[in-house]
């Protein structure tokens, strides 16, 4: 197992380490957003099917992209958790799930938003949507079941392992899902496959994918920090934290 | 048999007990005592390894309990302030699974330590129309079942009649001379002679009352 | 001597595994009530479609395959809550967490017995819940055999969620929101075999599917339920 | 530049409630998701403080 | 003097069935997940629906107005169960029972916060699912309308059931059983509502029917579910 | 105050007690003897009016307890084995329920009734996670309360460590002084020396042990 590995274990190391890091994450995450949104809004062509509705996409597929890792790196930081009894692994598992549910919301609502326009309704029972539904029911359980155990190292046990449960099960939903809808029906609505989009099109969302997961870093690193103190809050180094500050 | 060393626990900001620390031999009891609230409950949930929640090492017969678990569950008996009987089965029914769960129990000594706990003629009764007391001798018969060496007992004596906390106390006695050991919870002022010590919790780190 | 006491060993395995067996029949044969309300519930639910959407046989049998299987689920669902809570609050399970006999052995054994009063009861009453949906008989087969095989697995699944929310004050709703979406792909591929029976076209495929899904949960589902206990109870 | 005029910016083609509704909402969630943990966190640090100073005050 | 020993009285009669209410809103919001629960099982089942039986836009339509309802009346019916049986294993109960106060005040106090976080919680939520079943926007007035009309005597009527249930080792299932047939009179307005709003027709009428249960439950339902409390108990 | 007459109670074919009578003045406390399973519980149940399962007469100042079963709750003050106490709430805000439960109890005195029974400092932490003998304890903050003449306290006494119970005993024999009336039952031996009067269940007829 490497050093870091090791030194990642200690959350005093981590706070340091995190102190260090979120200011670059910040402001690399204001730049690209800022940045891709006024590309995306201003300067980005209108799509040639969709208009100006199309702009939408620079925030519904970043977010539906994170919303993704995000539960794929609680399920790894559960597992850790609970094989390596590593306190910081539970702590970002925690920190990493609200995010991971306003990201998933953001997708739902973007696409609802732009379903309208496009599709003339603002949801379809189509397979991607219903198992990014899914995705955000099993966000709300992890929450639900952190919030409601008292005991802060049970509770990211216990969300542990239903993270890991839920992520053996999402390729399975995923494909459930798809295989039903296809069944049911010849998908009316076909979310575009990969569109040979142009330069002009994919670089702005490409930066705004970035600038999301640089958002995402800097959200969890806070809420790591939090959750840090709070457990830590009986040591020496907490407490000389405190005092100096 | 049981060693603890440097215990530390802590409850909503509240210390229960730091440094703690003793050790159980063969043949000897241990009464551990305390106010309301000191923490004994959870000092018994912690050394029988429901709990873990605490910092400090717990040592069986020499080794760190947490790598023996197997064999100190094995060799543990374990009575908390739930009586773990189920209230539609009947007494009998109750214990011949407890006999299930642990290897060691011999199911034909069932009647036997019903009799014993004074259920004679309540065997056939389900739980739920016995009295609080009876219910908790339909757990306490365990005792009569076991061959544990180990018995962590809270409160055991809560709702039992006066006879039967004699009876019971010359059972624990009787246990430590075969070479077992007790450690238990009780405020009630123990009747045993003998190989008594008590550890006081109020005195680790005193609750304000 | 060695091949002896394993064999003793083994033996007190089974003789737990059928000891926690016979003791859930015997609690849920003691009151009758928790035997027959799953069912009743089955079928309550399945009434309340034709009261509340409409009572047209044509329309109705379009419904049935998937009113049958959400009834089903729900069913399950409702039922799973108690697998624990009853030996959390008497104490019992304090008991079986300390107990030197391999955990996950009494866990499946109760799971078990579970799906046999429930899920596999269900299996058996299905037919009538198809009848009274004016399911086409051809659908009849698939639907007894799909739930057959796709019950156990809500039960096992069920189980992690009811392990998960044993030790807290009430779990009984928070179950459906950790367990419902884990459902999904069983009454997916459930509801999809019994059309697939209706139409006439093959249900090999589905049925095969919901045999892997199974066979995933009997050998992930008793681990991660014992995982589940001793943090639950560890608090 | 796609558009000629700041009206047509916000009209987007007829798509503007649409657009704007959308972006409006990714403001709002990449807001919350940075200030709620810096509220958070000085509630915790404020907290914590005290706590420090009852705990030296009673010693 | 008279009158004002019977002022106070009065007075400390609502000021009873303010603390009661002042309580139970306590006791839901200190467990954030029992208030959103029956909002989420609500919105469950509605996704369940499409999942199982199609999700074909038109077809879903016709569904709508009976699966919400649907939806309704089971989530009030299992938030239901919990209503008196923490009160009775706390021993809660007993001591309400033996206290001078009027006891259907303080059980009408406990329906009306109940309802106020379920009933009313899914009457407003109502839209979405209105939504996701692709319910046309004439239906949703309707909708809301029979669901506040509606669920005030779904909370009601269960409370008795609740109350019949609570001596028993494990209503959680009886109490659907007892309490169904009694909520299908609602079903069957309030779903009937909702259709005829969609389609355009008048629904005064579906409306004061559900009103006029209302009343009748509010008359009835304390005096019975104190009945029961005190039967339950009295074994 | 409270007169019983020729009582009859039976549980699954077993009589409890028969003929029993006694009556109770203002002054008096009694406490109801009897093994585990001899029917205190039972008894004490059918005395509040929780339990109807019983043939004979039991009069409330000198009315059969049926007619004026108002009146006899206003005067009443009951504690089960179950302590009544809701795990979520802190508590004041168990106590403050209980106060608007019965009229007669001064909402304001709450805290003090709270220090009294040592729970200063725990007044604001969620009742689950206190302690068995704190819980019982938050219960027990209504005998400070109450102003009710009667009183009918099952086993008060269980999970209560001894400075509790010697506290609380002197609250018996102070309420007794007052002219109240308590009737009680434990297995444990009564430390008040003054007007206790004790009826023994076993004598009724007796329980095979
Ligand atoms: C509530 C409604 C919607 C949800 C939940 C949703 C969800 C998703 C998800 C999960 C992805 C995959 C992101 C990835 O991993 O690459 C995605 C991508 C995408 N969505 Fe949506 N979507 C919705 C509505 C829409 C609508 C209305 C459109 C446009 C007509 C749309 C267009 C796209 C496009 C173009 C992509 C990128 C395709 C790709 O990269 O593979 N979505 N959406
Ligand atoms: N619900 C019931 N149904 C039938 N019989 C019951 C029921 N409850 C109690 N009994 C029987 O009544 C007898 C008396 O029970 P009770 O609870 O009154 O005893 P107790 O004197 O309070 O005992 P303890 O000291 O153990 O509390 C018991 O022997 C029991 O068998
Ligand atoms: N689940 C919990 N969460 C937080 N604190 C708890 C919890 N359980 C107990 N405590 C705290 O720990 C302290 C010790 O509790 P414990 O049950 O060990 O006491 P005890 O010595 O057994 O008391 P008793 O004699 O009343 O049984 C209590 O003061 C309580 O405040
Ligand atoms: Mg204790
Ligand atoms: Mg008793």
């Amino acid at each position: 197992m490497p050093r870091w590995f090791y030194q990642l274990a200690s959350p005093r190391w981590c706070y340091q380490i995190t102190g260090k890091l979120l200011p670059g994450f910040a402001v690399a995450a204001l730049l690209l957003l800022a940045g891709g949104s006024i590309w995306a809004l201003m300067f980005a062509p209108a799509d040639y099917q969709q208009g100006n509705s199309f702009r939408i996409i620079y925030l519904h597929v970043p977010s539906a992209i994170l919303a993704q890792s995000a539960y794929m790196l609680m399920a790894v930081a559960g597992a850790i958790g609970l094989i390596w009894k590593m306190k910081v692994a539970d702590m970002v598992l925690k920190s990493a799930a609200p995010i991971g549910a306003s990201m998933a919301v953001l997708a739902l609502a973007t696409g609802a938003i732009w379903g309208k326009p496009t599709w003339g309704s603002w949801w379809v029972w189509d397979a991607r949507l219903t198992s990014m539904l899914i995705l955000f029911f099993l966000y709300l359980g992890v929450m639900a079941l952190n919030s409601a155990i008292e005991n802060e190292s049970t509770a990211a046990q216990a969300s542990a392992v239903l993270s890991l449960v839920g992520v053996v099960n999402i390729p399975i939903i995923k494909y459930s899902v798809e295989w039903w809808n296809t069944l049911h029906q010849p998908a009316t609505f076909k979310l575009t496959e990969k569109p040979a989009m142009p330069a002009e099109m994919w670089v702005p969302l490409l930066v705004m994918v970035i600038g999301f997961y640089c958002l995402f870093a800097v959200s969890l690193m806070m809420r790591l920090r939090n959750e840090i103190i709070w457990r830590e809050r009986r040591t020496g180094w907490v407490r000389e934290l405190l005092i100096k500050q | 048999m049981l060693t603890v060393q440097n215990l530390f626990c802590e409850r909503d900001d509240r210390v229960l007990f730091n440094r703690l620390g003793f050790s159980v031999a063969p043949g000897e009891i241990i009464q551990i005592e305390g106010q309301n609230g000191s923490g004994k409950t959870t000092l018994m949930r912690i050394l029988s390894g429901l709990s873990r929640h605490y910092e400090g090492d717990i040592f069986w017969r020499g080794e760190p309990v947490e790598q023996v678990r197997d064999d100190f569950c094995r060799d543990l008996l374990y009575f908390g302030h739930q009586a773990g009987v189920k209230a539609v089965l009947t007494p009998q029914e109750n214990l011949r699974w407890y006999a299930a769960l642990s290897p060691a129990i011999n199911a034909a000594d069932i009647d036997h330590a019903l009799e014993q706990v004074g259920l004679r003629g309540f065997e056939d009764v389900p739980c739920h129309s016995l009295s609080a007391g009876q219910n908790r001798r339909v757990s306490l018969a365990r005792l009569y079942l076991s061959k544990a060496p180990l018995w962590i007992l809270d409160e055991p004596f809560t709702a039992i009649d006066k006879k039967g906390v004699a009876a019971k106390e010359a059972l624990l006695l009787r246990h430590a001379q075969r070479g077992g050991s007790v450690i238990l919870t009780t405020h009630h002022e123990l009747g045993i002679r003998g190989p008594v010590r008590k550890i006081n919790l109020d005195q680790c780190a005193g609750t304000s009352t | 001597m060695q091949t002896n006491s394993e064999d003793l060993q083994r033996q007190s395995l089974s003789g737990l595994f059928w000891a926690t067996c016979r003791r859930e029949y015997l609690l849920s044969f003691r009151r009758k009530s928790d035997l027959v309300n799953p069912l009743i519930f089955f079928l309550m639910v399945a009434t309340l479609f034709p009261l509340g959407v409409s009572p047209e046989p044509g329309f109705l049998a379009q419904l049935a395959p998937g009113v049958v299987w959400v009834a089903a689920l729900l069913s399950t669902l409702l039922s799973m809550d108690a697998l624990f809570r009853s030996d959390y609050e008497d104490g019992s399970l304090e008991q079986l967490l300390l107990s030197p006999q391999p955990l996950f052995l009494v866990v499946l054994a109760k799971v078990l017995a579970h799906w046999s009063v429930t899920g596999l009861a269900l299996t058996v009453m299905a037919p009538l819940l198809g009848l009274m949906l004016f399911l086409p008989a051809e659908g009849m087969p698939g639907l007894m055999l799909s739930l057959l095989l796709g019950t156990p697995t809500l039960s096992l699944v069920g189980a992690i969620g009811a392990a998960l929310t044993v030790g807290l004050r009430k779990g009984g709703v928070l179950i459906s929101l950790l367990v419902l979406p884990l459902y999904i792909p069983v009454l997916i591929f459930g509801s999809s075999a019994v059309q697939a029976a209706v139409t006439g076209l093959p249900l090999g495929g589905y049925l095969a599917l919901l045999g892997a899904l199974l066979a995933l949960a009997l050998g992930l589902a008793p681990l991660a339920i014992s995982a589940a206990l001793r943090i639950s109870m560890s608090s | 530049m796609s558009f000629n005029s700041f009206s047509e910016f916000m009209a987007m083609g007829g798509h503007g409630l649409y657009v704007w509704l959308s972006y409006g909402l990714g403001l709002a969630v990449i807001l919350i998701n940075v200030i709620l943990p810096r509220l958070q966190r000085n509630r915790l640090l404020a907290e914590q403080k005290r706590r420090l100073r009852r705990e030296e005050g009673v010693r």
